[in-house]
């Protein structure tokens, strides 16, 4: 892959990315209310949301937060141009896991009972997602030939879509993509929807355009998460970009569902379920995987 | 244990079918007639006894003799209809349609024609919300 | 209905923390206290219901304005929300409340309204 | 202090629509102690009896609540009959049980939409408001208001429901019922409701009696206790089993008042049809004197009305016990040892009513 | 080169009797200074000097080599009867058998065995080159700090105790001395006889305070570590036995050559288990967490530069006969097992000391795990590893040392709000805990490597384990350390207050986040001129472990990871806002710190973090995990010694 | 071009109501009325609301909280006191512990009648507070520039 297309792809996604994801937002609000039987607001209504954020009169508790929240969008974008731009899957994760700090950082420097609470929440969902990301990569590295945690690599070295050999770890990433999304029932440390006895979480103390950039550093992350299923499809065929879209959006789909048809659980079940199906699902394949590999 | 995702049914069915939405306020609301939205008075009728005001458990109505008005604080009104029925002369009404909220608290005063001695003269201006 | 009618037993305080006992060991439960200053009787009635199923129990206490009673919510924790109730507004002054809130459960500015209306009317 | 959080919750908190305060100390996120803390709702709207005559205060009861304004009317109605010795004619009583049994209707489903939302099911707590709003809307159309009345008055109803209504009504509730029996399956059986409700916040029978508790939190205990069989209204004709439950968790709880929605709906079935034909009010006169008490069974449980009367237009003492107020030491025992994420399941759970609680 | 070896051996056991003998402090401290300073000076000095030569391997034998193995076998059977001494006064007769039965079995072996070939006796390579820079510099730093902590820890905190200052100064330096021994011999004799050295002086270490607490521990600490001796005693009477070599190196080759043969494979196993007590591996983990009550440079430096350092030096020695054979699935096994458990572990503790032998032990458990796989990116990893380690755990002993002299406490929850009270210490603590496990910084890269690895490893069930435990433990050692970071990050209750810190142990903290950030900045070098060639001497072929491509994201990452913030603040610092309470649901009391309670007055709120004590709590997880490790141990070495008898 | 009309955020204190007007707010988020139509959510957090619906009177208990929450808005922002107790007092004015209505603490922007104010009337008083929202978000710019 020359640099040119790796530049090419990497603005793709800094502009993309956000356009995608606040379409899917507003198509995900639409959605969830007609599942309620409601009409719901405008599907641009996360755009508005956004801008109004911006727009908004900028106070805080503690100004600290401020540049943690900077960069942990920079960040998160930087990890969103490794992947997008075919770089090193593994680094991508580990890319994520730091920014995922620099949002826990932010949110306790305030140090108000909500936030801190959520925080804690966040971490413990950090938790109970992380295997399962690094087993994605573990899968993508495995089910490839020659073996490469490369995301360009994994694209233009397979002749059939990922998901034949990574069933259990499709399986997998989309069970934590409900933690990720912050969709219930695992909506424990933030909640789009419904309300929460930590109020927002994470976010409780971020505002207008603090919290404009959470959104915004949230929707490149779903990016990458989108990306990530998209990769399970895409394989050196072109064509495969078709049903890697389908296939997100089947996601994308059965995600608003799961959260319009279930309760928020606790976070020990959430850890348990997490982890249980992480196990079972992904270390499953994973140990087929290398005996067919072996 | 339990049975998982059961609601997905309901869920659908909402999703194809008409949303429960009214479109209020672009349509207007129809109310039962019953609707108890404010207090209308029929100023013709009224003897500005004062039974009104002195009735009204948040005291909203005020009734002035002398300067022969009577007039109703609507941002204290609570729709309660007590004062229409101790209204002696039954000149007062509870109907549909409220009043509409606004940046300011405001009292409706109506001119009330009637004269105690005398007959009733020519009935004055009035104004009345709604 | 109509239970006050006949239910109601008048007590003095000495009795008071016998009958709560009695009550207690039988599992009643504790309905209310209800502290009231009548205009015309000038004292604190405070009555104590208790209800068994459908049964219902009324003692009620008779304090002058300056005197003490007894707390009862050693045996029934329930009542120290009533107590402190009482003590906060109408200044009735109930003796070592398990947890005494000191005027703090409604932190209202006036002080006992309850009384301070009565000694209004008092004056007119 | 070691590991432990010392946090505020509430007043001000989304999953508490009414304040009420809580000092919670925490291990992780396990409840180690909670003190709950009221009077951010305070009026003192006893002792309006000073400034108001008995008949305005049939308004200031309603006012309690806007829950159960029906029945707080109503028992106030009932207490000041009591003490001046009107006979209610016997359709008036009639009406008042049927509204009442809305009333519990409505409250109920109120209270499930409230349920699923403190444990994050949003789609479920927008259900379950949307089939309360057909309640509101037979409230509308029979009252003219759709959470407070204004219809009660000492002596009887003001207004009258004709029999199309009426039979509307049923028709309305036998189309509903369907409907409401599924949703309150999924508060049953759905997995992760199960999760939440099951084996949260257990309180015993005998615990529930020593607290004090009051109505279906009591009942979910398995105490059988409900106060319209005392006979007040029209309950004395009426046919219907007391709902409990022995799970004495939140789940059964949630059962019992599921159980009360289908029984309201039967109630309100056999009134309109054994509903006899007379005047709605009596006719008043004079002035209250004497004392009375009264306990009616609101959709939260037993609320106890104490009316003393002294002869004047004023009365001496007004006092009203709330269910809430009554449920609160309960509520305090089951938040120990609790989950966080409990503590507003929890509150939910006693069904609070926070406004006629402190009054 | 031999003569500043053995300058580097002798030195600082010599030097070590004058902080014991001078007991005015002024003179003492100088003593130590200087004495840290020769060390110091002197490993670089003999690092470099090797590495200009040419970073040839080296092996030769010790001038006066018959007089040095007099004084190992007299200095052998002397820690002998000092062990059975103290357990005959502390009555734990069960250490006496120990010490005896693995100390005279070998001397006998000695005097009565075959005679065994001359060979060169010790070995100067890559391996030793880091080890030796990492002993002699972070070592020594940990010598200086400890002048200023047992100052303060005498004189401010613990004035109850007696004060044996110059004995524990003298035994840092007994330390240093052994540890440059054991990693230069290649003879396994003297190794042994540095080897028991190390498990006595962190026992006397560990008891120093001599409260019943400090005895018991010191005391498991020492059958944990003569239990391993005793491994390396079978190691030695097979060497004497079958193999005809006491040569470490000797061993290694010849298991390489006979795969299949167990009898080759017994001595490495019985290695590896001794590596395994030492570096405090599960079932072993006991010692380490006991260490704990003993003063903080004693920890520092067992769970840094030394001691624990000891056990992975030896594994790493032994990989490449470990690759893909039942004894390196023991010890991946074990190691991975290890990661896992303790950084589960170490989620439920509040002691800011405990939290960090938790993750010792954790952190060891990969370098463990990759030496058990024993290929070249896992090695790769593990000596980064190693150095990564070594700085930042220290850097993080003593300033957690610090923060207690300071605050009086070494719960992570008292360290509310830290940035904003002492923000020198926090930042170096920061600088620490990123070290230990951010993304550009050491760990995520060498555990980058190490998935890798354990990935292509040949045996399935090994690697798909091996792979569950990283990517468990990842996420559980991302849980621990994040969330004692926000504390450190949150708002502060406590006004500013004075430090207590003696300047020669910032000077210690300053220079280890400098090295730390020198090693970030020059891994890339570290790995192109050090680990090369490091693997090119026990591969024997260079192949490019992490892609240029890699290197230039992590790169990216590492600069991403100061720059970002860095400008990110320069930015916003300026930024015009409206200061606020925090939220508290209405019910702040004026501030930010308290809250109107129930009873209607203020009350201070605290959030603590969360600890998980039903999920991971030492009272639920710990033994389940010693009696599985147990197993896994029990399992292998009854397959090794039953191939071997067989 | 401003977009916070098409995204007002409400959040809701109850004061001293009876809860009447508070589940009639509710009500509104529900299907039959839906106020997200109008890109409201109901957020739980002053820090992220703009529109501050207040129900019931003012105490002396909630006086702080209410003034807390207010300030912890950030501008710009519209108070709408929703019934007939957050107007004036209502019906409880007389009550020895009632201070009067909302705008005893906060400056009322909207005053919504009614007891209980009906969901039409809320979505109403909602509409025309989100109609002052251009004023304010230019005077707000007006004054950012000035400084
Ligand atoms: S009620 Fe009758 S008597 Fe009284 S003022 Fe009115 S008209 Fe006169
Ligand atoms: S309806 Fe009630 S509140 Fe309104 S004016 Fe009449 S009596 Fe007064
Ligand atoms: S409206 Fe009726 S009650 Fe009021 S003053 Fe007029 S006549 Fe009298
Ligand atoms: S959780 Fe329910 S009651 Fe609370 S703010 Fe949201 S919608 Fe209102
Ligand atoms: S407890 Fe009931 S009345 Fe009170 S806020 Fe919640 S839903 Fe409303
Ligand atoms: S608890 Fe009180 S206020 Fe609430 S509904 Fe019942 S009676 Fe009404
Ligand atoms: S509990 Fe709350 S909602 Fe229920 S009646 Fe009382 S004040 Fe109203
Ligand atoms: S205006 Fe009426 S309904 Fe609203 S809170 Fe006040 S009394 Fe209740």
């Amino acid at each position: 892959m020359t640099v040119q297309i790796r530049i090419i792809l990497a603005i793709c996604y800094i502009v993309g990315a956000p356009v995608v994801i606040g379409l899917l937002d507003g198509f995900d609000r639409k959605l969830s209310a007609r599942m309620q039987g409601r009409r719901g607001p405008s599907v641009l209504q996360p755009f508005y949301d956004l801008k109004k954020l911006f727009e908004k009169e900028f106070l805080s508790a503690n100004i600290m937060q401020l540049f943690m929240i900077r960069s942990y969008l920079c960040f998160i974008v930087l990890s969103g141009i490794l992947f997008f731009a075919g770089f090193d899957l593994l680094l991508v994760v580990f890319a994520l896991s730091t920014s995922a700090m620099f949002l826990i950082l932010a949110s306790t420097t305030t140090h108000s009972p909500f936030s801190t609470q959520g925080t804690h929440r966040e971490l413990i969902q950090i938790m109970a997602c992380e295997p399962m990301e690094l087993l994605v990569a573990v899968g993508f590295y495995l089910a490839t030939k020659p073996k490469t945690f490369n995301v360009a690599n994994i694209v233009l070295n397979s002749n059939y879509s990922n998901i034949v050999f990574l069933p259990g770890f499709f399986i997998g990433f989309v069970f934590i993509l409900t933690i990720k999304f912050r969709k219930s029932p695992f909506d424990i440390a933030t909640s789009h929807h419904a309300h929460q006895e930590v109020i927002k979480g994470v976010t409780s103390e971020m505002v207008g355009k603090e919290y404009a950039m959470v959104t915004l550093a949230e929707w490149y992350e779903n990016a990458i998460l989108y990306g990530i299923v998209g990769l399970f499809l895409i394989n050196k065929n072109p064509f495969s970009i078709i049903g890697a879209i389908a296939v997100i959006l089947a996601v994308w789909f059965l995600e608003i569902l799961i959260d319009n048809t279930s309760a928020r659980v606790k976070w020990q079940l959430m850890l348990k379920l997490a982890w249980g199906v992480t196990l079972v699902a992904a270390g499953m394949n994973l140990f087929l995987l290398e005996i067919i590999r072996s | 244990m339990g049975q998982i995702l059961p609601f997905t049914r309901q869920v659908l069915k909402n999703l194809f079918s008409q949303p429960a939405t009214t479109n209020y306020p672009f349509e207007p609301k129809d109310y039962p007639e019953r609707t108890r939205g404010h207090i209308d008075i029929n100023k013709d009728a009224c003897i500005l006894c004062g039974m009104c005001m002195r009735s009204c458990p948040p005291g909203a109505i005020k009734v002035d003799r002398a300067g022969k008005t009577w007039s109703i604080n609507r941002f204290d009104c609570i729709q309660c209809g007590y004062c229409t029925e101790k209204c002696p002369k039954k000149c007062l009404t509870i109907i549909p349609g409220y009043q509409e909220p606004g940046p300011a608290k405001f009292v409706d005063t109506v001119e009330v024609p009637y004269e105690p001695p005398k007959p009733a003269a020519k009935p004055a201006a009035a104004t009345t919300k709604n | 209905m109509r239970e006050l009618k006949k239910d109601l037993y008048l007590i003095d305080k000495s009795e008071l923390l016998h009958v709560i006992m009695e009550k207690k060991n039988a599992l009643w439960r504790l309905c209310q206290i209800c502290c009231s200053y009548p205009t015309l009787e000038k004292h604190f009635e405070i009555t104590y219901s208790f209800a068994n199923g459908y049964e219902l129990a009324n003692y009620r206490l008779i304090a002058e304005r300056d005197e003490g009673v007894p707390s009862i919510s050693r045996v029934y924790k329930s009542a120290i929300n009533y107590e402190n109730e009482m003590h906060e507004l109408w200044g009735l002054n109930v003796e070592n409340i398990k947890v005494d809130l000191h005027d703090k459960l409604y932190r209202i500015d006036v002080e006992t309204p309850f009384l301070e209306k009565e000694e209004k009317e008092d004056g007119q | 202090m070691g590991n432990r959080s010392i946090v505020p919750y509430g007043p001000q908190h989304p999953v508490l629509p009414e304040p009420i305060h809580l000092d919670l100390v925490l291990e992780d996120e396990t409840v180690v102690a909670a003190i709950p803390s009221i009077g951010y709702i305070h009026r003192g709207l006893e002792s309006l009896t000073s400034k108001k005559d008995f008949n305005e205060m049939v308004y200031v009861a309603e006012r309690i609540c806007g829950i159960c304004s029906y029945m707080h009317g109503m028992a106030y109605c009932m207490a000041l009959e009591d003490i001046m010795n009107v006979e209610v004619p016997r359709r008036a009583d009639y009406l008042r049980t049927i509204w009442s049994e809305l009333s519990r209707l409505h409250s109920h489903l109120l209270w499930l939409g409230l349920l699923a939302d403190a444990f994050g099911f949003e789609s479920l707590f927008m259900h379950s408001w949307r089939l309360r709003e057909k309640i509101l809307d037979m409230f509308e159309e029979s009252t003219g208001g759709r959470v407070i009345f204004s219809v009660n008055t000492i002596g009887g109803v003001l207004k009258d429901m004709p029999k199309e209504m009426l039979e509307g009504f049923v028709k309305q509730l036998d189309e509903m019922e369907k409907e409401i029996r599924e949703t309150t399956r999924i508060f049953l059986d759905d997995y992760t409701v199960k999760s939440r409700l099951v084996d949260v916040g257990i309180i015993t029978g005998e615990d529930s009696i020593r607290r004090g508790s009051v109505g279906p939190m009591m009942r979910a205990s398995g105490i059988n206790v409900d106060m319209r069989k005392l006979g007040y209204a029209a309950y004395n004709d009426i046919d219907f089993e007391v709902i409990t439950s022995n799970k004495c968790d939140s789940y059964a709880r949630c059962e019992v008042r599921i159980g009360e929605i289908f029984q309201s709906i039967d109630i309100i079935r056999q009134c309109v049809a054994k509903i006899p034909d007379t005047e709605i009010n009596t006719k008043v006169t004079g002035m209250p004197n004497g004392e009375s008490i009264i306990r009616v069974e609101q959709p939260r449980g037993e609320a106890f009305y104490h009316v003393r009367a002294n002869g004047t237009k004023f009365l001496d003492r007004f006092r009203v016990r709330t269910p809430t107020f009554a449920n609160i030491p309960a509520l305090t025992q089951t938040l120990q040892g609790c989950q966080y994420g409990d503590v507003p399941l929890l509150i939910l759970t006693i069904d609070p009513c926070i406004s006629c609680t402190e009054r | 080169m031999e003569t500043l070896v053995t300058a580097l051996i002798c030195f600082p056991f010599l030097w070590a009797i004058l902080p014991a003998c001078v007991h005015n402090s002024k003179r003492r401290a100088f003593f130590v200074y200087l004495g840290c300073g020769i060390v110091m000076i002197l490993s670089i000095f003999t690092a470099i000097r090797w590495y200009i030569d040419g970073g040839q391997t080296l092996n030769f034998r010790l001038p006066f080599q018959e007089m040095f193995g007099h004084i190992f076998l007299v200095g052998d059977v002397l820690l002998m009867c000092f062990i059975t001494y103290l357990s005959y006064k502390y009555k734990r007769l069960i250490i006496a058998v120990l010490t005896i039965v693995s100390t005279v079995v070998p001397t006998l072996l000695e005097f009565v065995g075959p005679k065994l070939p001359n060979t060169y006796t010790m070995r100067f390579d890559y391996l030793t080159f880091i080890m030796v820079i990492i002993i002699g510099v972070i070592g020594s730093l940990i010598g200086i700090y400890a002048v200023g902590y047992m100052h303060g820890y005498h004189i401010h905190h613990h004035k109850e105790l007696t004060d044996r200052r110059s004995f524990f100064l003298a035994m840092i330096f007994v330390f240093f001395g052994a540890m440059f021994g054991l990693v230069t011999s290649a003879n396994l004799l003297s190794i042994y006889f540095f080897w028991e050295i190390t498990s006595v002086t962190s026992f006397l270490l560990i008891g120093y305070t001599r409260t019943e607490e400090a005895i018991t521990n010191s005391f498991k600490a020492l059958w944990m570590n003569l239990l391993g001796g005793c491994g390396l005693a079978v190691a030695i009477c097979a060497g004497y036995l079958w193999l005809n070599t006491v040569n470490l190196f000797d061993m290694i080759r010849l298991a390489k050559i006979n795969p299949g043969d167990m009898r080759y494979l017994l001595p490495i196993a019985m290695l590896a288990f001794a590596a395994l007590t030492k570096s405090a591996q599960f079932p072993f983990s006991g010692w380490l967490l006991g260490a704990m009550v003993a003063p903080t440079p004693s920890s520092a430096l067992l769970h840094s530069a030394t001691m624990v350092k000891a056990g992975v030096y030896l594994l790493i020695r032994l990989s490449t006969a470990m690759v893909d054979n039942c004894v390196g699935n023991m010890v991946s096994l074990i190691g991975g097992f290890t990661f896992l458990a303790a950084s589960c572990l170490a989620i439920s503790v509040t002691d800011g000391k405990k939290v960090l032998a938790y993750s010792t032990i954790s952190n060891l458990g990969l370098i463990v795990a990759c030496t058990g796989c024993g290929y070249e990116e896992t090695i790769w990893a593990a000596v980064f590893l190693v150095i990564f380690h070594a700085v930042s755990k220290s850097m993080l002993f003593q300033c957690v040392g610090a923060i207690e002299n300071t605050t009086g406490s070494r719960d992570v929850e008292d360290m509310q709000g830290l940035m904003s009270i002492f923000p020198k210490l926090a930042l170096i603590l920061m600088v620490g805990i990123a070290g230990m496990f951010l993304a550009p910084f050491g760990m995520l890269i060498s555990k980058w490597a190490a998935l890798k690895a354990f990935i292509d490893t040949k045996s399935v069930y090994v690697s798909t384990l091996m792979v569950m435990f990283i990517c468990f433990g990842s996420a559980t050692t991302m849980f621990y350390w994040t969330k004692w970071m926000a504390k450190i990050l949150g708002a502060s209750k406590r006004p500013k207050s004075r430090d207590l810190t003696k300047k020669n142990e910032y000077i210690s903290m300053f220079f280890h986040a400098f090295l730390m950030v020198t090693l970030i900045l020059g891994f890339p070098w570290l790995s192109v001129n050090v680990l090369k060639p490091l693997s090119r001497e026990m591969f024997g072929v260079v192949e490019q472990v992490i892609s240029r491509q890699n290197i230039i994201i992590m790169i990216v990452l590492l600069v991403g990871i100061f720059v970002i913030p860095l400008i990110n603040y320069l930015m916003t610092k300026n930024t015009g806002y409206r200061q606020v309470l925090t939220y508290m649901g209405g019910a702040n009391a004026g501030d930010n710190m308290n809250f109107v309670s129930a009873t209607g007055d203020p009350r201070e709120m605290h959030v603590a973090n969360f600890y998980m004590e039903e999920i991971m709590g030492e009272k639920k997880l710990f033994t389940p995990a010693i009696m599985i490790s147990t197993f896994i141990i029990i399992v292998y070495l009854i397959i090794v010694i039953g191939g071997t008898l067989a | 071009m401003s977009t916070i009309h098409k995204s007002p955020w409400l959040l809701h204190y109850d004061g001293s109501s009876c809860n009447g007007c508070d589940i009639e707010v509710l009500a509104c988020t529900t299907p039959v009325y839906d106020v997200e139509r109008f890109g409201v959510i109901n957020t739980g957090n002053p820090m992220h609301a703009d529109i501050f619906l207040i129900t019931g009177g003012i105490n002396s208990q909630n006086e702080s909280v209410v003034k807390q929450i207010y300030d912890q808005m950030p501008e710009p922002k519209v108070v709408i006191a929703v019934g007939t107790c957050a107007c004036t007092g209502g019906i409880f004015k007389e009550c020895y512990n009632i201070k009067g209505g909302a705008d005893t603490v906060i400056p009322v922007d909207i005053y919504v009648p009614g007891c209980a104010a009906r969901p039409e009337s809320i979505i109403d008083g909602v509409v025309k507070g989100i109609g002052l929202f251009k004023e304010k978000a230019a005077a707000l710019k007006m004054a950012s520039k000035a400084n």
